[in-house]
């Protein structure tokens, strides 16, 4: 799943937006949305509040999480853990890139912000890097991966579960021909793995 | 509030209700009627574990079916609203979003049956209708580009060449990676899940995320106790 | 043994690798190439078969690993062949996606009859599937091709076009240059094809 | 989806193309056309030639026929598989399908040793491919540096890197013209162009073909 699909998915959490207009409340397939009054906060997903802002419809709120003192003690505690450490959101790269790029005079010391939400996310891209090497080296074939939000995962997408596979694959093999030296398959669950011996096999009419 | 407004006010509550009487005869009479909200979210996870998966997952036909109804009714409800309408605007971007899920899932899926075709059609001979992965309009599309490439293979060699050898057939089968790794997250606890090749067993805790390979998940993954991710 | 036993296989493993290496949407089809490898296929199973049978008779094992060698080339020949078939396959098919249903004329000439068949066949059977999901409702999996951002999109037209009617009856002129804010759904396949360029 | 060899791989069919050394056992009637060094019309016990690894393959691994010879590339690395020193090596100047020719000859290893360097190799090299395809500041050939599995994991990882550096940086998500299209077009104006110039046959290579 590309970035993009992922901001998808992430643009469906809630956030509190402020209109400037009143409505009726919509009932949407996934849910009811308002009622609107102008001037009083209401909860409506991501995707509809950006829509709204741009058109000046509204201001977002932003979460309480998205201010420089929570998000400079998240980066120290990050830099302290061996381990992750949970984020305020599942989606917070994805609610911090739209509502920042969305609605930058919304959001106070919105700069300041952008750089600290950044270096969190760098330091447990690093962090996740040196983990899948430990994980390699302890040559297992599974992992815990508490914490790690969704964008993060995908970051390192498809190339550590493509490696993985064919570390797999070769394990399979050096194992089995360590046990038979039976002849050879394409792969042991592959099409043919039971290549069957030449000799009685050909053209029988 | 104009007419059109109150109708599609009153309407919107409806749909609840229309969609659930809908439902009612396949459910037995105590399960609350399927909401409109529960179908989406089937769907979503059917989605993402569609795109995580390396096999065809089992068809989702009756929630895709109530779903293309309620998004037809949807937008039967606002044909008559101003294209700037609020309302317009609002219920329109959430259809786009919902024919995004519903057409990605089926275009991953059709990839699948055109990449795995043979070994899709044989394994699905032998399961019990329950079971079946294939809906019956791609169980169709399935068997028709079976046979298209048969033909296309015939005319420019197979016709050609000697005929098939014992085993030759099962040789061109084209089978999916069961092995792959895939990110999971449990829905559930699950207890004494197998992870290693040396059967090492792990308890999943709710909400908890693993990266292991899919044919030691693939029996939670069916039974919805953990998704892809 | 008439024939020059050299090593077989040579020529289907050709044919392979001037596909794979070609970038274009698909080179023409190897007529020749194929035919050859027919031949060989063909060459190698008679004589096999001549030989096993004077081996039934006559029971001498001596020639066995002959046979055994160009059973093998004579089954190496049929993979290069048919994945050489395959990978056209996947080409054609994707073609299907990007130009739709109508394939530009240029490229259709490098296609054999059978590979115009197929495409065909793969867009028909494809057009019925769609029109048959949801119990006969039917969806367009050829757009909605990403997740969707805003309604509405800044277009500008790279060619003329003409006349484009909108699902609310509207009619909007393309003309080269002209530039328009149009529903994204709608004119997504206009962009796909090149005619309209998304800008904002 | 990941590289996994079935009938129709090309990947695999270009593998299995690759010559393997052997060294004949036994007298093969009528097979001297294998020795591209003689003129006998028997292959002759003692001699080594090299043979294609599809027939290889198809050959029981005890067979009479032949000895595989254990290519010098899989001992080589033997050693820095053991000092973990592989992260360097220039495997793609070894072998362009180091692993998958490797997976292929392992049967055939009696001391049972390429099953386990080729899995070592890969596992030790796996994060110097995830490094390098964030960074790639290496600017030596790819193809000397890696293998054919380990250049497909790398692209996978470079796109993925451009994906999110696009998006990092709010681009990347205009709807643009389908590849084949835009790649149609760029022939075609090629060609109108050496239509224009008259100059016939040249332009571009694929210009032979005659436009209506």
């Amino acid at each position: 799943m590309d970035p993009s699909i992922i901001e998808f998915i992430g643009e469906k959490c809630m956030i509190s937006i402020i209109p400037n207009f009143s409505n009726e409340p919509l009932h949407l397939i996934y849910g009811s949305v308002g009622p609107f009054r102008a001037g009083f906060p209401v909860f409506v997903p991501l995707w509809l509040a950006a829509h709204l802002r741009k058109q000046q419809k509204c201001r977002i709120v932003p979460p309480e999480w998205m201010e420089l003192e929570t998000l400079e003690e998240i980066k120290e505690e990050e830099k302290r853990s061996k381990y992750f450490t949970k984020m305020p959101s599942e989606h917070y790269m994805v609610v911090a890139q739209l509502v920042m790029s969305t609605s930058p005079d919304d959001v106070p010391r919105c700069e300041e912000l952008r750089t600290v939400i950044k270096d969190i996310f760098d330091i447990r891209e690093s962090k996740l890097r040196t983990s899948i090497d430990a994980f390699i080296k302890g040559e297992g074939t599974y992992a815990k991966l508490d914490n790690l939000t969704l964008l993060e995962i995908h970051s390192v997408r498809p190339i550590l579960p493509y490696s993985l596979d064919h570390i797999a694959r070769y394990q399979r093999m050096a194992t089995a021909s360590q046990r038979d030296t039976s002849m050879l398959g394409l792969n042991t669950t592959g099409a043919n793995s039971g290549t069957n011996s030449m000799s009685n096999s050909f053209f029988t009419q | 509030m104009s007419e059109s407004e109150v109708a599609l006010n009153d309407q919107d509550a409806s749909t609840e209700a229309d969609l659930a009487g809908a439902y009612e005869e396949d459910d037995d009479e105590d399960a609350e009627p399927i909401t409109a909200q529960k179908v989406l979210e089937i769907l979503e996870t059917a989605w993402t574990n569609e795109m995580c998966a390396p096999e065809l997952l089992q068809h989702q036909t009756d929630m895709l079916e109530l779903m293309l109804s309620q998004v037809a009714h949807m937008e039967e409800q606002m044909r008559d609203l101003e294209k700037n309408d609020f309302r317009y605007v609002v219920h329109q971007m959430e259809l786009e979003r919902i024919r995004y899920i519903m057409t990605s899932y089926l275009r991953c899926r059709l990839q699948k049956i055109e990449t795995f075709t043979q070994h899709i059609l044989n394994q699905e001979a032998a399961r019990e209708p329950a079971d079946k992965r294939l809906s019956p309009e791609e169980a169709k599309f399935a068997q028709e580009f079976a046979t298209h490439m048969d033909e296309y293979f015939h005319k420019v060699a197979t016709q050609y060449m000697p005929s098939q050898q014992r085993g030759e057939a099962e040789q061109r089968i084209v089978t999916p990676n069961l092995m792959s790794h895939v990110f999971l997250k449990a829905n559930v606890a699950v207890s004494g899940v197998i992870v290693g090749v040396d059967d090492e067993e792990v308890d999943l805790t709710p909400g908890s995320q693993h990266i292991i390979p899919y044919q030691l998940v693939a029996d939670l993954i069916q039974k919805n106790q953990a998704q892809l991710i | 043994m008439s024939s020059s036993n050299k090593m077989f296989g040579d020529k289907a493993f050709d044919l392979l690798k001037d596909l794979k290496r070609s970038s274009q949407t698909i080179p023409a089809f190897d007529d020749d190439g194929v035919r050859q490898v027919l031949e060989e296929i063909k060459a190698i199973f008679e004589e096999n078969v001549a030989q096993a049978s004077n081996y039934n008779s006559s029971g001498d094992r001596s020639l066995w690993p002959l046979l055994n060698y160009r059973h093998a080339a004579l089954q190496r020949n049929k993979r290069c062949l048919l994945a050489y078939l395959y990978e056209r396959m996947q080409r054609i098919k994707a073609m299907r996606w990007e130009f739709g249903p109508i394939v530009p004329d240029d490229i259709k000439q490098s296609l054999c009859e059978p590979e115009v068949q197929l495409f065909n066949n793969y867009s028909k059977s494809l057009a019925s599937y769609m029109r048959s999901v949801g119990d006969g409702q039917g969806i367009d999996l050829t757009s909605n091709l990403r997740p969707p951002k805003s309604l509405y999109i800044e277009v500008r037209c790279v060619e003329d076009y003409g006349k484009f009617e909108l699902d609310d009856g509207e009619v909007v002129h393309l003309k080269k240059n002209s530039q328009h804010y149009m529903p994204r759904a709608q004119v997504e396949t206009l962009v796909r094809q090149g005619i309209l360029q998304h800008i904002a | 989806m990941n590289y996994f060899p079935s009938y129709y791989s090309i990947e695999d069919i270009f593998v299995t193309q690759e010559k393997v050394e052997c060294k004949v056992n036994t007298r093969l009637q009528r097979m001297g056309f294998l020795d591209a060094g003689s003129e006998t019309e028997d292959l002759e016990p003692g001699r080594t030639i090299n043979l294609p690894l599809w027939y290889i393959k198809e050959l029981k691994v005890n067979n009479s026929y032949f000895t595989i010879a254990v290519p010098e590339i899989y001992k080589n690395v033997h050693k820095a598989v053991c000092e973990a020193e592989t992260t360097h090596i220039e495997l793609g100047r070894l072998h362009p399908y180091f692993y998958e020719f490797g997976r292929y000859l392992t049967p055939y290893d009696r001391n049972h040793v390429i099953g386990r360097i080729i899995f070592e190799t890969l596992r030790q090299r796996v994060r110097h491919l995830l490094d390098i395809s964030k960074n790639d500041g290496d600017q030596s050939k790819p193809e000397q540096r890696l293998d054919n599995i380990e250049s497909k994991l790398h692209e996978a990882g470079v796109r993925t890197n451009t994906l999110y550096v696009n998006w990092l940086q709010l681009r990347g998500n205009n709807i643009c013209i389908s590849e084949l299209v835009q790649e149609h077009q760029k022939k075609r104006k090629r060609a109108d162009r050496s239509e224009d110039e008259g100059s016939g046959d040249g332009g571009s290579p694929s210009s032979k073909r005659i436009t209506l």
